[in-house]
C-alpha cells in the first residue's frame, strides 16, 4: 500500500509520477508483488485511505508520506502495531519508533542551503522578497531554516507572503512585491512553480536584469534554464519527489530480497549550480 | 352593542400615496358586513389593517371598544382575528393539511399529532364540500380547492372576526354556495363577517350591511336592507350602470380555429369544436371539468394528442410560440402563478409576451414606456406611481395588467381563461365592451368563465364540458343557465 | 370515469421514484462494491466507512435543516477546524492545571460545543439580522475561520497532547456492542433530526419558511427565530462532529475539514433535499452521506482507474445517483 | 402620524443604496488601498489588479446570467483549467505539423472556444434535460474536470512550448495604447453583458425564468432554450477567459483556476444579483470582481496583519461590502 498526497501543485505532481512509475516498473520486475495507490486531498482523506487498504486490501505494507505529522501518527501506528512494514516518507511522524524505514528529503536543508547561498551572494543591505508555500508545518521548517541561515548577513526581508506553491498566486503577491518596493535585489521563492510565477511577473514589469529568483525542489523547466546559465535563476535548491520511488524500491526489496531494510534515508537538499544542472534534469518527468 | 372590532378615521399612505382616506367601520358579532367598491379603492388594504398585517398609518384600530395597536397577524389571530388573503396564502411545498395547521400545529407531547391534524382537516374539507386530499401538496391541487383550503385553514382558528377578501372569486356557484352555508353558520354562533366581493348578487344574498369605497374613502355604509344591485353599482362607479352585457350580435363567418380529438392524459378526452371568425364562444362547465387543460392544450402549453389547425395550418403541441405567430393567444386564470412576474415592474409584465415586437436588437425602452402609457389608459390601471412592483397593485389591477399583456400580442384569437376574475362591476362592463369590439372588429374569442351570466350575456355559442369531454352546446336564443347547468351537471348528454 | 380517478397517478408514482432513488443508488454502489473486493461486507470495512462518513453525516443533518428554511451554510469546514484548534488549544492549556484526566476531555468537549454553537449564532444573526445573503455571509465566515486556524497554529499543526490524546481516542475509536461511537452518535443525531423534521413544529416551520417566508410570516411563524435556530443547530451539531473527530487526528491544521462543506451539501441534495429549501428529508441526507463515503471507498478498493481519475469517477456517480433519483431522463 | 411617510420612504432608501452600495464599497476600498500605500494608484499596480481580475471578470459575466435565470455553475474553475489544458496540449501538438506561428494560436484559440462551449453545453442539457439540480450538475462536472487536468498533466503541470509561449505572450502582456489586451476584452465583455442584460430579449427572458419559471414559460419564453443558452454562454466566456490566461504562465496544471468558482459567483452576489435568480446586474459583477480583486491587492500592498489573516480580512470585507450595499444593519 502507497498513500500520498494528491497532486495539487508541481511537487506533489512530480511525487505521484514517480510513485506510479515506479509502481509500474516494480510490478512488471516482481510479479508476484501487488501495489495499492492512493492519493489524499486532505489528512482525514488519507486516514480513511490507509484504513481502506488495511481492512479491505490486506496490505503488508504501508509507504505512506504524511499530508501533515501530527494527524498521521496514531492512525500509521496502528497499522504499524497490527504487524504490517511501514515506511515513512519525507514528513516524520510526531512520534519515533513508529516506522520500519523512514526516507526524508531535508526541510530545513532546504532553506538552509538557500540561505546560505544568499548570505553568500547577496551583499549587506541588499532586499529580498519572500514567497512562502501553503501555510504548513513544511512550510514553517523551510522559512525559519532560510531566516537562520541569511542572519547576520545583513539581508533586509522587505515581505513575505504565502503564494501557496501555485503559480497564479505568486505571479499575483509578485506582481503586487513589485509594485510596492521600487528595489528588490533577490527573490527566495520556496518552490519552482512559485518561482515560475515570480519570473513571469518580474519580466512583465521589465525589471530583469534588477534581481535574481532561487526556487526549489529542481522542477526540468528551471533546472534547464539553469544549466543554460539564465542570470535571473542562478541557482536551485533541491528537494526531489523522486524520494518516494526510493522508498517504493526499499520497501519492495523487504520482500523480494533476503537483506534486512530498515533505518533512515536521508536525501539531502543540495544546491544545483550550472555546473551539475545536468545531473538533475529528467526528461520525462512531468516535474 | 359594541363592535367586535372597529376602525375609527383610519387613513394608510405608501410612500407619499394616501391609499385610506379616514375609514370607519364597525364590525359587530353575528352580522355579516361587505365592503365593496371599485379596484383599487382600497379593499384589501382595509383589510389588511384590520387584520394587523398592515400597520395603520393614523387613526385607531378598537377590539371590544378598546384601542389596540395590532403590530403582526400573529397578535390580530390571538385576539380572533383571522383573515382570508384576496392573494392565496399558501406554502406551494406543504401538504393541505399542514397548511392549515401551519402556525398552530397541533401536538401530542412534543411531537406533532398527524392523525389529530389529518382527521380534523379532512373533516373541514368534507364540511366545504372539497375533494382535495389533506396529504396533497398545495402545489398539486386545482384553483379553486386552494380556495377552499384557505377557506378551511380560516374556519380552523376559530375565530371571533373573519375577514375574507374576494373568496368567491375563484369559485363556482356550487362552491359559493357552500361557502355562504358556512358563512351563516359562523353568524349564527356570533362570529363578526367582514366580506368583499365583486359579484354583488353574492352580496345582496349574505350582506346585513353594506360598506362602499370609492379611492380610499367612504362613500356609503348602510343596511344592506332593501339595497338593489344597482343601487350599490351606482355608489361604487359613481355612474349609471344599465346595461352590463352589450347587445347580443351574430357572430359567425369561415372557421378560424379547429380542434380535433384534443386528448390530455388525465384531464381532456376526445374534445372538437371549431371557432369562427367574429364569433364569441363560450365555455362553461363546473370548475375541474378540464376547460383549462383544453385551451392550455389547444394553445401549445400543454402536451396533448389530437391537432389545431389556425386558419388551415396545423399548430405543433406544446409549443407556445408558433401559435402566438398564427395569431393565438391565451389569458391565465391564475395571475399569480403563471400570469405576472410579481417581483418586476409594470412595463417588464406588459411586453414579455410581445418583447419580439419591441426589440430590434436592442428592447426599444421608449415604445415599451409608450405601450406602457398606452396600457394604463386603455385598461384604466389604476396605480401608486409607474415603478410600482406588479405585486403591488390591487387585484383587480394586476387581472386588467394581465388582459393588456395578453392583447399586446395583436392577436387574432383570443383564449381568455376567466377574464374578469375579482374585477369590479364598472370594469367589466368595459371589459365586456371590449371583448364585443374584438368580435366586430373580426376577431374570434373564447371565453371561459364560471360565471354563468357573464357566459349568457356575453357569449353567442356556448359550449359546456363535463368531466374532460364535451358535453354539448347551446347556440343563439337557446343560451340560457338551464340548458347550461343541465349539460354541466351531464344530465344530458347530447353530441356537440 | 377514468379521468376523474386517475389524475393523481402520475405524480404518484414520481413521488415514488424520488423517494427510493437515493436508496436505489445506495443499493447500486453496495452491489459494485460486493462485486468488486470480497472484504467490502466486511465488519471491519463497514465500520470504518460508517465512522469516518459519521462528521460529514452529523453536519450534514444540520446543513438539512437550514437548506430545507431556504439557507446555505459554506463555512461548516472551516468552523469544524476553528473548533477543533479551540478545543485543543483549551484542553493542552488545561492540561498543567487539571492533569491529565477525563476532566480536561470534558471541559474540551463542553468548549468544542459552545464555540460551534456560537460560530452557528454569529452566522444566523448575520444572515437574519443583518439580512446578508447566506451565501456571502458563510462564505466571509469560511475565510475567517480558515484564517484563524491558520493563525492560531501558526501556519502548521496545532497537536492534541500526546497523554491526552491516549484518553480521548476510545472516543473514535472505542466501540459499544462491538459499534463505534462516531457510528452511535450518528446514528442518534440522525434520528433524532429525523424526528425533528418531520414530527415536530420546529421542521414543519422551516419546511414552510423554505417554502414561502411571507406565507410562513402571516400564518405566526416567527421566521426569524426559525431560521437563526437552524444555524444554531447546525453549528452545534459542527460542534458534535468536531468532538468526535478531534480524538481522530489529534490535531487541527489549515487543513482540516477542507471542502466538508460541499460534502455536507452534496449529501443534503443527493438526498433529496431541494436547494431551493420548501422540503427537507433528514433519511434522504444519510443515504446521501453513505452513497458519498462508499464512493470513495470503492475507488479505494479496485486500482481499476488511474487515481488521477477518483474525482472524476466520483463526480459521475454523483450525477448518476441523482439521475437515479429523477428517474431517468425523461423529455419535458 | 409619524408612520405615514415612512413606508415607501425606507424602500426607497433601501433601492438606491442597493444601487449605489457596491460602488460605495468600491469606493472605500480605494481609499483605503490609497491611504495605506503610495504606489496604489501607481498605472501599473492600476493595471496589474484589472488585467488579473479579467480572467474571473469574464467568468462573472457569465455567472451573472446563469444565477439571473435561476441556475449556478460551480465547474467553471476547473472547466477552465481542463480548456487551458486542451488548448496547450493541442497546440504542442499542432506546432510539428504548423510550425511556430500565429497559425497554431489560433486553432488554439479557436479548440479553446469550442472546448468551453461544449462544457457549458453539457453542464446546460444534463440541467435542461436532465432536470439535475445545478448545483450537482456543475459539483460533478467539476470533479470531472479537475480530475481531467491533472490526468491530462500526469498530475504535473501541462506547458505551453517555450517558443510558441513567446509567440502568444502579448496577447496577455501587449497593450493597446497602453492598455493591456486582458482589461479591454474584459471591459468589452463586460459592456456587451450589460447590453444584454438590459436591452435584449435574453435578457429579459433570464429574469423572467429567475423570477418565476411558470409565468416565463407562460408568456411564451422558451425556458430550456433559454437556460441552455446561460450555460452555453457561461462555457464559451470560460473559454474567452482561458484563452487570455494560458500566455500569462503558459501553462496549466491541476492548481489552473482553483475556487475561481467561489469567487466569480461571490463578486456576482456582492455586485447584488440575487442569488435566488430574477434580477441580475452586470455592472455590479463588475464592480464585484474589483472589490475582490482590491482586497488581495491591498492586502499584499500592507503588512498590517499577519498574513495568516488574510482570509480573515477577506471575508470581513466580503461581508461589510454586502451590509454597506444593503444600507447597514436594521433591525425588522
Ligand atoms: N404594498 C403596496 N405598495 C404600494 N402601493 C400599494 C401597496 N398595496 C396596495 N397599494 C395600492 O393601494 C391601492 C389600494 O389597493 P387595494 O389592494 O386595497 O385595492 P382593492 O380595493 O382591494 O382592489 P381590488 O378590487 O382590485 O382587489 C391601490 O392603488 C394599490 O396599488
Ligand atoms: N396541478 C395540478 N395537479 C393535479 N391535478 C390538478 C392540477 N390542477 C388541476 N388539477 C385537477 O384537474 C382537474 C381540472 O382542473 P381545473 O379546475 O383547472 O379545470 P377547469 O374546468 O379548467 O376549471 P376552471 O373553471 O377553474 O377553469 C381538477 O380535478 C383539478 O383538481
Ligand atoms: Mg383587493
Ligand atoms: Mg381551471
Amino acid at each position: 500500500g502507497i498513500s500520498i498526497p494528491a497532486a495539487t501543485h508541481g511537487w506533489a505532481g512530480g511525487l505521484n509520477y514517480h510513485a506510479q512509475a515506479t509502481v509500474e516498473r516494480l510490478e512488471e520486475a516482481y510479479p508476484d508483488l501487488d501495489f495499492v495507490l492512493t492519493t489524499a486531498s486532505d489528512p482525514s482523506k488519507q486516514v480513511s485511505d490507509i484504513e481502506d487498504m488495511v481492512a479491505t486490501r490486506n496490505i503488508d505494507a504501508l509507504v505512506v508520506l504524511p499530508f501533515e505529522s501530527e494527524p498521521l501518527t496514531a492512525p500509521v501506528a496502528r497499522v504499524a502495531e497490527s504487524g504490517t512494514y511501514v515506511t515513512v516518507v519525507d514528513r516524520g511522524l510526531s512520534q519515533d519508533g513508529i516506522e520500519d524505514l523512514y526516507v526524508a528529503g531535508d526541510n530545513e536543508g532546504f532553506g538552509r542551503v538557500a540561505g546560505e547561498y544568499f548570505a553568500e551572494t547577496l551583499d549587506e543591505g541588499s532586499k529580498i522578497v519572500v514567497l512562502r508555500g501553503i501555510a504548513s508545518t513544511i512550510d514553517n521548517e523551510r522559512v525559519e531554516a532560510f531566516t537562520a541561515a541569511i542572519e547576520g548577513a545583513g539581508i533586509e526581508v522587505l515581505g513575505m507572503e504565502h503564494g501557496n506553491w501555485n503559480r497564479d498566486t505568486s505571479f499575483t503577491v509578485m506582481q503586487d512585491f513589485l509594485s510596492r518596493f521600487p528595489e528588490i535585489d533577490a527573490v527566495w521563492a520556496a518552490d519552482d512553480d512559485m518561482a515560475t510565477g515570480a519570473l513571469q511577473a518580474i519580466e512583465q514589469a521589465g525589471r530583469s536584469d534588477e534581481m535574481w529568483v532561487v526556487g526549489g525542489a529542481g522542477m526540468k523547466e528551471i533546472v534547464a534554464r539553469i544549466r543554460d546559465n539564465d542570470p535571473m535563476l542562478p541557482v536551485n535548491v533541491t528537494y526531489p519527489p523522486a524520494m518516494i520511488a526510493t522508498a517504493i524500491e526499499l520497501t519492495a526489496m523487504r520482500f523480494t530480497s533476503p537483506a534486512p531494510v530498515a533505518g533512515r534515508f536521508i536525501i539531502g537538499s543540495e544546491l544545483i549550480t550550472p555546473e551539475n544542472a545536468a545531473d538533475y534534469y529528467f526528461e520525462d518527468s512531468p516535474f | 352593542m359594541k363592535p367586535v372590532l372597529s376602525l375609527s378615521n383610519v387613513t394608510r399612505s405608501f410612500g407619499p400615496i394616501e391609499v385610506l382616506h379616514g375609514i370607519d367601520i364597525q364590525l359587530h358579532s353575528g352580522e355579516v358586513h361587505a365592503l365593496i367598491g371599485e379596484n383599487g379603492a382600497g379593499k384589501s388594504t382595509t383589510m389588511k389593517v384590520m387584520s394587523g398585517f398592515l400597520a395603520p398609518s393614523s387613526g385607531t384600530v378598537c377590539i371590544d371598544g378598546d384601542p389596540v395597536r395590532l403590530t403582526s397577524p400573529a397578535q390580530a389571530e390571538e385576539a380572533g382575528i383571522v383573515m382570508i388573503h384576496q392573494e392565496f396564502n399558501l406554502a406551494a411545498h406543504l401538504t393541505v393539511t399542514e397548511n392549515v395547521f401551519l402556525g398552530r400545529e397541533m401536538r401530542r407531547g412534543p411531537f406533532l399529532d398527524h392523525a389529530g391534524m389529518r382527521k380534523y382537516t379532512q373533516a373541514l374539507l368534507t364540511r366545504l364540500h372539497c375533494n382535495a386530499s389533506p396529504d396533497a401538496r398545495i402545489a398539486d391541487i386545482s384553483v379553486p380547492d386552494r380556495q377552499m383550503v384557505e377557506i378551511a385553514k380560516a374556519l380552523s382558528r376559530h375565530a371571533r372576526v373573519l375577514i375574507m377578501d374576494e373568496p368567491t372569486a375563484v369559485l363556482t356557484a356550487r362552491e359559493t354556495e357552500v361557502l355562504f352555508q358556512q358563512v351563516d353558520r359562523l353568524k349564527a354562533e356570533g362570529v363578526a363577517v367582514l366580506y368583499t366581493s365583486h359579484k354583488l348578487g353574492e352580496v345582496r344574498r349574505l350582506a346585513d350591511r353594506v360598506t362602499v369605497l370609492r379611492d380610499g374613502s367612504m362613500v356609503l355604509s348602510d343596511c344592506a336592507e332593501g339595497m338593489t344591485e344597482d343601487q350599490m353599482a351606482t355608489a361604487m362607479v359613481g355612474r349609471d350602470l344599465s346595461d352590463l352585457y352589450p347587445p347580443k350580435r351574430k357572430g359567425g363567418g369561415d372557421v378560424v380555429l379547429s380542434a380535433r380529438d384534443i386528448r390530455v392524459p388525465r384531464f381532456v378526452e376526445d374534445a372538437s369544436f371549431d371557432l369562427r371568425q367574429g364569433e364569441i364562444l363560450g365555455f362553461a362547465g363546473l370548475v375541474g371539468s378540464g376547460r383549462t387543460e383544453l385551451m392550455e392544450a389547444v394553445a401549445g402549453l400543454r402536451p396533448r394528442d389530437g391537432s389545431v389547425t389556425v386558419n388551415g395550418a396545423t399548430l405543433p403541441a406544446d409549443r407556445m410560440r408558433p401559435a402566438i405567430q398564427a395569431g393565438l393567444v391565451y389569458l391565465t386564470e391564475d395571475r399569480k402563478e403563471s400570469g405576472l412576474l410579481l417581483n418586476k415592474s409594470l412595463r417588464e409584465n406588459l411586453t414579455l409576451l410581445a418583447l419580439e415586437r419591441f426589440s430590434h436588437g436592442l428592447i426599444d425602452r421608449k415604445a415599451e414606456d409608450a405601450a406602457l402609457d398606452q396600457a394604463i389608459a386603455d385598461w384604466d390601471i389604476r396605480i401608486p406611481h409607474r415603478d410600482v412592483l406588479a405585486g403591488n397593485l390591487s387585484g383587480g389591477n394586476q387581472q386588467k395588467l394581465l388582459l393588456a399583456k395578453t392583447m399586446l400580442t395583436q392577436p387574432r384569437i383570443v383564449i381568455v381563461d376567466e377574464p374578469t376574475r375579482g374585477i369590479d362591476i364598472g370594469t367589466k362592463q368595459q371589459i365586456y365592451r371590449f371583448i364585443h369590439r374584438l368580435a366586430d372588429e373580426g376577431l374570434s374569442v373564447i371565453v371561459i368563465s364560471s360565471e354563468l351570466p357573464e357566459v349568457i350575456g356575453l357569449c353567442d355559442r356556448v359550449i359546456v364540458m363535463q368531466r374532460g369531454r364535451i358535453a354539448g352546446q347551446v347556440a343563439g336564443a337557446d343560451v340560457n343557465e338551464r340548458a347550461i347547468v343541465r349539460l354541466a351537471m351531464g344530465l344530458e348528454g347530447e353530441a356537440a | 370515469m377514468t379521468a376523474t380517478a386517475e389524475p393523481r397517478q402520475a405524480p404518484r408514482r414520481r413521488i415514488n421514484l424520488h423517494a427510493i432513488g437515493p436508496l436505489a443508488a445506495l443499493g447500486v454502489l453496495l452491489l459494485i462494491g460486493i462485486a468488486l473486493n470480497d472484504n467490502f461486507l466486511s465488519y471491519s470495512n463497514l465500520t470504518n466507512v460508517l465512522a469516518r462518513s459519521a462528521f460529514i453525516g452529523i453536519i450534514a443533518v444540520g446543513m438539512t435543516f437550514v437548506i430545507t428554511a431556504g439557507g446555505l451554510d459554506l463555512s461548516v469546514g472551516s468552523m469544524a477546524a476553528f473548533v477543533a484548534g479551540v478545543m485543543i488549544m483549551v484542553m493542552n492549556a488545561l492540561l498543567p492545571m487539571m492533569g491529565q484526566g477525563v476532566g480536561v476531555i470534558l471541559v474540551g468537549i463542553l468548549i468544542g460545543l459552545v464555540t460551534g454553537l456560537f460560530g452557528g449564532a454569529i452566522n444566523g444573526l448575520l444572515v437574519t439580522r443583518a439580512r446578508i445573503e447566506a451565501f456571502i455571509v458563510t462564505l466571509g465566515t469560511m475565510g475567517i475561520y480558515r484564517s484563524l486556524i491558520t493563525w492560531m497554529a501558526d501556519g502548521g499543526t496545532l497537536s492534541l497532547n500526546y497523554e491526552l490524546s491516549g484518553v480521548y481516542r476510545p472516543v473514535y475509536y472505542g466501540t459499544v456492542l462491538g459499534v463505534s461511537w462516531p457510528i452511535i452518535v450518528f446514528a442518534l443525531v440522525a434520528i433524532a433530526g429525523e424526528i425533528t423534521m418531520r414530527h415536530t413544529r420546529f421542521g414543519r416551520h422551516c419546511a414552510a419558511i423554505g417554502s414561502n417566508e411571507q406565507v410562513a410570516r402571516y400564518s405566526a411563524v416567527n421566521v426569524m427565530r426559525v431560521r437563526m435556530a437552524t444555524y444554531v443547530l447546525l453549528g452545534l451539531l459542527v460542534g458534535v462532529a468536531t468532538i468526535m473527530y478531534v480524538p481522530r487526528l489529534g490535531s487541527a491544521s489549515a487543513a482540516t475539514g477542507l471542502l466538508w462543506e460541499l460534502e455536507a451539501i452534496a449529501a443534503v441534495i443527493i438526498g433529496g433535499t431541494m436547494l431551493k429549501g420548501g422540503f427537507g428529508r433528514v433519511w434522504g441526507t444519510v443515504v446521501g452521506v453513505l452513497i458519498l463515503g462508499l464512493i470513495g471507498n470503492i475507488l479505494n478498493l479496485t486500482d481499476l482507474v488511474s487515481p488521477y481519475l477518483n474525482g472524476a469517477i466520483q463526480g459521475i456517480i454523483i450525477i448518476l445517483a441523482v439521475v437515479l433519483q429523477r428517474g431517468g431522463i425523461r423529455s419535458n
